[in-house]
């Protein structure tokens, strides 16, 4: 089971990582963007960050939902509204639980990508987080329907997420500011696709413990 | 990184306090959200116009709320679109019950922020249409992707529909004349230097000596090529014919252009670019009846400029020649 | 060197090529010698005011001429005062018979054109006073020198006069009022960049990344001390210390005030600038009743920007307020 | 005897030497003015130069004017006035000629500095062209009356017009743009004392023919 705690740790580790990744993110923006997915990022799980304490007495559908929120109001550009429906649509699908089964797991991803792509109208293969999402999520079903624990159905999502972000790589940009480079968006690796990717790999990195 | 700022995690809100303390006549400045909006806001029973998008741009929008233009402008952080809940409390402070239009340039994040405002302000019974600006010849247009920047022409639906409100007509008129407004709108810019963010701290892109960025976006992003610098008359022929052939513009066209400087660009080089383009115009038969030179939609310090030409006709020119009393933009009155 | 030109040499005239092109209902544009004239200049009866000073300060003194300000502008080289055949044959173009003044910028190339003009049009029985600017504080005024630098305040004095000339007061009335702005007018100006004269192709001077200076003239003179660079409030400090000590300007004073842009700081920067400015002020008990925020009186591209102060009573804030219409400045009208 | 001809050659030495010295010239104004003494008289002498072919066959007196207008009206900044006036008062001075004695010659460079320090009011110690002009002149006028030829008494106000420039090095200037400098103009060579001094030069260069 991923308890409350679990939740908590994990947004806490990956505001840490995004801290970290800051300059690297903004790097891969810079390349294809306007040079602050990072910034924007670390802004916005800063302001998670300071807000969290607020909720933590709350459920986890509360907890996510008040992150989706923190995250919609602050942290602005494509990043803002794509985060924080994600995380909103993550509260909505777990609701007032304290405790998430694996199969809520899933469901709590799936209804995320579904609001990424419904807010952002992107498609597999268009270059952007959808395609770092798309595999991790399908992996991470799989898994968890063949009967694999947790952990290990997150480390194959993470893999799965990983390789859909380097595959962003030559692809050129259909949607989100790349997408006004046309041909010079190829060979580039999608920021947003890598933050998606290190959401996974925080979950995976967290939620290590036996019974997860 | 060399600017005359403070801590650059404030730029945006000390600008907006700057703008606070210098135009108290024309605007009022809230900033928590960070919204502008014009001194007599709301002004029941006009429609009310709301844009934003990322800072750096100025006078865009911030500059253009006033009588006769904006009712508000919502400022995001530098080159990041504004956040919902200021584009939804700028919308509910300008309501003055004949509806909204928010006008929106055409990239993903500021669509979507927008959109999200949108079905806030609507879930509490304000109207709300929006125009989305998608000018910018250096991009491709295709239906499976973003599609084109949003840039020059915001300005231009900004005046002239914000003389349409003013003039008292309804919400779906405005929101026509907007998106006519756009749809005659042809824009290209291009480099000489890059900007760079303040909290970024280093210049956006790299770019050589000799060389210049042609059509780049307001965001310092890349654009159709890199090549080595040109002289003034044959860069404006190259902006020029990627603009004229993609409307296209005709013979006997009349239009207003705008020569813009992308911040960094003295308005000696400006003049220069605009005789080229009144030369080109003159040949090919196309009448320009106004025109705007000097910065108006910029990308913070870069050196560049871009150019705007949009059709016109006796309707557009009236609204374009109505009063206005802005910041950044003011005649007849 | 990076810029939009065509041939270096030729710079100032395509800008005024430009000219011609953008404002024919403002401006009439005369090439051979170079000069800008107000439309329907002369305009009979009213005295003429007519500044000029080197090229690379757009707007000054070009974007100033119309109605409300200057009947004439006189455009030298990048940086280099005009000729006397220029001013005479403008002053000569704007003599409407009520007398012509001359509004000169403290530096001795410009002194000593205006005056060989002035003596010229004397020769011919025009009217001829003169008022020259010397409002820079950076530079130490004494008796034996060539005294302070004339910056800022010359818009303020082109504006003011100008609303003078155009109610109808005599020469004697608009030279004492033009000399009145200058005598309560102080500024001063900072850089973070060089800016490159066309012709020279290369930055007037070397500056460390780390590096501004204070004092600044407009031609990219080196100013009072080289240092590192600091916070934007600690450099308006500065400046509006040595602003406000010198004239000296106390509590209860009227002000007009100007951020100025020297060409390559965007409107963000400026606005930041103002806000403290605005604070300080408050601070002192000085009110600030008009500002001007934006590029006034530039630099070619330099990125940098100065700072002036008027000290105004009922009768400048009159004039300031007049309707005025030019390329540069409109408002009323 | 100084001929129309010398005359005549000496302005076509001295518009190639500023041509030559065009960026030495600037550069001197770059450190203590506005980077354009180079620029500013190479315009003026290439314009006496286009001009000159119309009074080539006028006396000397009447070619001087000459370039002392077309510099007024081509030159600009302080140059202009100064360089133009001192063109000016040299061919006022010696009126319709068509050869000059040393004595005119004299009488010429005395009223040319006469002119420029009526037209700028610096005197010498000021750190402008005057401090070449005053001990060339002063010079040339010694060594005439002495009884020397025109040559060697050129070649005295040369050196000391040379003397008087580098002279400018260490003085704070009190006219012209440098002075705003302050104290910050010391250190510094005048660009005006140099291209005065370099008129002079090219005086003595050309004028070196045995009964010049
Ligand atoms: N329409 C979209 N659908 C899905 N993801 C998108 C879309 N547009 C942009 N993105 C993602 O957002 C990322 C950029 O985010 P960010 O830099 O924070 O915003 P902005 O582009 O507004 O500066 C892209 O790398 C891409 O993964
Ligand atoms: N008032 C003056 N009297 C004599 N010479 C002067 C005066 N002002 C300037 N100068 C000379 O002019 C020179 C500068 O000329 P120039 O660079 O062509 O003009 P500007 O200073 O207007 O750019 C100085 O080096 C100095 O020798
Ligand atoms: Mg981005
Ligand atoms: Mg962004
Ligand atoms: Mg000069
Ligand atoms: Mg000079």
């Amino acid at each position: 089971m991923v308890t409350k705690a679990d939740v908590l740790n994990w947004l806490k580790h990956y505001a840490q990582v995004v801290d970290e990744q800051k300059e690297y993110l903004t790097q891969l923006d810079a390349a294809i963007g306007d040079a602050d997915h990072g910034i924007n990022m670390q802004r916005g799980f800063g302001a998670v960050m300071s807000q969290l304490p607020a909720v933590e007495d709350k459920d986890i559908g509360t907890i996510l939902k008040k992150v989706g929120m923190v995250l919609v109001s602050t942290v602005g550009g494509a990043g803002g509204p794509l985060y924080g429906t994600l995380f909103m649509r993550m509260g909505m699908a777990v609701g007032n639980k304290d405790a998430l089964s694996p199969e809520d797991v899933v469901k709590m991803f799936t209804a995320a990508l579904e609001g990424v792509k419904q807010r952002g109208k992107a498609e597999p293969g268009d270059k952007t987080m959808v395609d770092a999402l798309t595999p991790a999520v399908e992996a991470l079903r799989q898994a968890v329907e063949a009967g694999e624990d947790l952990h290990t159905a997150l480390e194959k999502a993470t893999a799965a997420a990983e390789a859909g972000m380097k595959a962003t790589i030559p692809l050129v940009a259909r949607k989100g500011r790349a997408s006004y480079l046309g041909e010079r968006s190829a060979g580039h690796q999608d920021p947003g696709a890598t933050s998606s990717y290190l959401l996974f790999k925080s979950a995976t990195d967290v939620w290590n413990h036996a019974d997860a | 990184m060399k600017k005359l700022i403070n801590k650059p995690e404030n730029v945006v809100k000390e600008e907006l306090e700057g703008i606070a303390l210098a135009h108290p006549d024309l605007v009022k400045v809230h900033i928590s959200p960070h919204y502008i909006v014009r001194a007599d806001a709301p002004v029941k029973g006009k429609v009310a116009l709301v844009s934003g998008g990322g800072s750096g741009h100025e006078p865009l929008h911030g500059g253009y709320v006033g009588v006769g233009m904006l009712d508000a402008a919502c400022p995001g952080e530098v080159f990041t679109s504004p956040t919902p809940d200021q584009i939804y409390e700028a919308t509910k402070a300008v309501s003055g019950g004949a509806g909204v239009l928010h006008i929106v340039k055409n990239y993903s994040g500021d669509v979507m922020n927008f959109e999200m405002a949108a079905e806030m302000a609507q879930g509490e019974g304000i109207e709300v249409a929006t125009v989305i600006t998608n000018d910018d010849v250096a991009v491709e247009d295709s239906l499976y992707t973003q599609g084109r920047r949003g840039v020059g022409v915001t300005v231009f639906v900004e005046k002239i529909a914000g003389a349409a409100a003013e003039a008292g007509l309804p919400l779906a008129k405005v929101a026509e004349i907007a998106k006519r407004v756009n749809e005659n709108g042809r824009s290209m810019g291009m480099a000489l230097t890059s900007c760079t963010v303040p909290v970024a701290g280093k210049p956006t892109f790299d770019i050589g000596d000799d060389e210049m960025e042609i059509g780049i976006g307001i965001h310092g992003e890349p654009g159709r090529t890199r090549m080595k610098i040109k002289p003034a008359d044959e860069i404006v022929d190259m902006m020029a014919e990627a603009i004229l052939g993609d409307l296209p513009f005709k013979s006997g066209d009349r239009v207003i252009a705008m020569v813009n400087g992308m911040g960094g660009t003295p308005l000696i080089e400006l003049y220069i670019v605009y005789r080229r383009l009144a030369q080109i115009c003159e040949a090919k038969g196309i009448k320009i009846e106004r025109n705007l030179i000097g910065n108006y939609i910029t990308s913070l310090e870069m050196a560049g400029a871009s150019i705007t030409l949009m059709r016109a006709d006796d309707e557009l020119l009236k609204f374009w020649d109505a009063p206005v009393k802005t910041p950044a933009l003011r005649w007849g009155m």
